[in-house]
């Protein structure tokens, strides 16, 4: 395994074989088949955590009438913000579109040009393992007697009343590791994990921007927090882009 | 006598919320003067801060130049972790709001009701950006909420109200309230003052109150 | 000729069940016959064992003497685990299997219906101590579900009917049976013969089945 | 902090202060206020991370009708089959009530003398699960069509039945873990960890037995399985018996 993305092969009785490995070539390879109208769950709780290659590759590779699942919208032209102003995305399901140095997603909003799920951060986040797990709806106690209720089905349980939520999936995650093996074992940075081992759970296709590949069992069993079961496609960046630096110079995407 | 010079100031107000967290709490702080608490908890007592993007044993800022833009806290700034800290992933981090097992929980506020209920993420304007973050699901998971908040709006109006004109976060959830002028529980009979700011009398407090104010001691 | 000596035995079933699972596979297999698919699945294919009391990359049996009573496999027996192997708790676990991450699960049978209905985990009978484990949640959350079974019971009835009489374990969940007689998959017409064992003819498995069989081609 | 249950003190100003520390002494201590008719999860396995000497203080202090959940019922006469034995449960929540070397429960329940709750095991995780998370049901596919559905609520959901399920919590919860700290942050070994982190999550009172303390800050954050907040006691069990060298070697308890 040598981590460039070369497939690691086994010898078994003098034939060589392909061992599974989910590694990719590049950014672009990795979202090529993301279609008009997908469903995409993309990691991150403001920049910590957000995959922006991926986003970027995303934003070049042009698919359309996106609905996006984030917890926010971006900041400054980069990223998910890019993204949107790219008018790529017909919808947002997030809890907080509205951050210092967010413009994009306001305005848009504003003229009535993209589509705005508003769903409690803890909702959306119990939504998100809900699909992951198999579990269609649930009850919680989260927004009960706010507009955010309104409309859904209300229930009382041992002296409470509860609202029903559905379990959220996607068809495509993306996310940012901070380690990655061939099976797609996962280990995070700090407050960057947020929503990705969730959202890896939730989605048909779950692609990971990684910084560092190993070998598989180079992570120990015990601290693996995504289980490859979850990943699908890995692709190394090894010093990805920081979004606020991005958003200080300026910068526009693409 | 005008508004600004009489009562307490922001750190005496977080001051005076920080004497009411009890030692080994898990306690939730939101944006604004609620983070100011975590400055001002006696000396002697050990409290543990969650962060609801997933950290439990948040630290205070970290000194210029040692941020981390992956060690945030929920306002998004930069933090650090203490010894014993552990990061976790966000449905976890809001079982533990939602699962009941965060103590104490403060928060500012735009309007509370005599019911406790509290509006704090939208002026229900029509142009307005809706933003709800984790409020809604801290109000309702969170054992007990304290709420910051000047007593009055910029404008003079009041903020503890019969009932609240903007939309809820959540219904008959507040527990306390600490303003400039004065510490209130939110009772079935109504605000009850428990504590006056230094020259502030219950009748100061109760012409800037739209609702019925209750004397500590009848 | 008598029962026990035609068609396939245990393992011979447990090879040809592992032939059908596709490389790069995440697998669940079952205590008895279905824990031999492991030892054959073919060279060159790489197949990913998840056992559910919460280990992903589940290896071989250890030598004797190199048990951990701590690392054990949902039948309670010692295992080993492979390079990328993952621990998780028992909630993470069973979502890997009633999320549909899990690709092909492998299992035993007491009856199997033409509807695909699965019997395999109580007899009902009154004084039995009724007991499920992880055999619901595998049949209604794994993608392909494959059943390995003698054809019949040790009575010489059928296992395969037109309607289990037993307690249920799913309804409408086997995709293939592999029997020491034939394979079969379950199809919306009845049991469709995909591959008879050496020596053993349609009709004989017919005779052996209450439910009416389909030929492999019409 | 010393590991052996001494309470850590911290200097500020000329003056000693308490720091937290859920230690306790011993077994007997961490379990004494366990009452009669509490409903309590004990983590485990089979005998992996069943947390024996914290069972054999509950059978020593006497706690009567209990309601037990464990995704088993115990094996021989230790542990959890003791427990059983000695007339201390009226009632199991379980998945797998039959274990080779399990005749405790089997005769008690043939003559009428405990209760059963039978849970499939991926609805038993995720009903306790539930009731950590505040979730007080859910839906799931699991058990529709089968004898265990029946008398539960079903609905449609895009195609598929499921039936309802509640959550699960209790008044305590005793597990094993391999290391713990002072705050109750905790790892655990192997499949050992099975039920329980959500089994912490669930019950008002969590009840550790620790193979090792360390100090707060040696288990790196990244790692951390259960955190210290859903842990109340903790008490250091150096040298857990094992369960099945017990069984084998004919032991009862007490």
């Amino acid at each position: 395994m040598d981590g460039d993305g070369g497939s690691p092969l086994i010898w078994i009785n003098g034939w060589f074989f392909k061992m599974i490995d989910k590694q990719v070539d590049s950014p672009a390879k990795a979202v090529a088949d993301i279609f008009d109208g997908a469903t995409v769950m993309i990691g991150g709780f403001g920049e910590a955590g957000s995959p922006i290659e991926l986003i970027h590759a995303l934003i070049d590779q042009g698919a359309q009438n996106l609905t996006v699942v984030n917890n926010n919208t971006g900041s400054g032209h980069v990223g998910l913000a890019a993204l949107i102003e790219n008018g790529r995305v017909a919808k947002m399901i997030c809890s907080y579109p509205r951050t210092v140095g967010s413009k994009v997603f306001p305005e848009l909003y504003r003229s009535g040009k993209i589509d705005l799920e508003l769903v409690p951060q803890g909702t959306l986040a119990e939504r998100i393992r809900a699909g992951g797990a198999g579990v269609p709806a649930f009850y919680t106690a989260t927004s009960v007697g706010t507009p955010l209720a309104e409309g859904k089905e209300q229930r009382h349980f041992a002296g409470r009343d509860y609202v029903m939520e559905y379990g959220l999936k996607a068809d495509f995650a993306l996310i940012k590791s901070k380690q990655a093996d061939r099976y797609g074992n996962l280990i995070y940075n700090k407050t960057a994990r947020n929503f990705a081992p969730i959202m890896a759970m939730a989605a048909e296709t779950t692609i990971v921007q990684a910084e560092r590949m190993v070998t598989a069992g180079e992570i120990d069993p015990e601290i693996v927090v995504t289980p490859g079961i979850f990943v699908d496609r890995i692709v190394t960046v090894a010093n990805p882009e920081q979004e606020s630096k991005l958003v200080a110079e300026g910068r526009f995407y693409p | 006598m005008t508004a600004d010079i009489i009562g307490w100031n922001r750190d005496e107000m977080a001051k005076r919320a920080a004497l009411d967290i009890p030692d080994g709490s898990y306690v939730n702080l939101g944006i604004g003067i609620p983070e100011k608490v975590a400055q001002h908890v006696p000396e002697g007592r050990e409290v543990i801060y969650h962060t609801e993007n997933g950290l439990l044993g948040m630290g205070p800022v970290p000194a210029s130049g040692g941020e981390d833009p992956e060690l945030i806290n929920a306002g998004k700034k930069a933090v650090t972790t203490i010894p014993g800290a552990a990061f976790f992933h966000h449905a976890d981090s809001f079982a533990m709001i939602r699962g009941q097992h965060i103590d104490v929980c403060v928060l500012g506020a735009m309007q509370i009701s005599e019911q406790g209920d509290l509006a704090n993420w939208s002026t229900g304007e029509p142009d307005a950006i809706p933003a709800v973050g984790g409020a809604m699901d801290l109000v309702a998971g969170v054992k007990t909420i304290y709420v910051i908040t000047q007593h009055c709006t910029t404008d003079g109006g009041p903020k503890l109200v019969e009932s609240c004109t903007y939309p809820l976060t959540g219904k008959n959830v507040v527990d306390r309230i600490y303003t400039d002028l004065a510490v209130l529980d939110v009772t079935p009979a109504g605000f009850k003052v428990l504590e006056l700011a230094p020259g502030v009398s219950f009748d100061y407090v109760q012409q800037r109150t739209a609702g019925k104010l209750l004397p500590a001691k009848g």
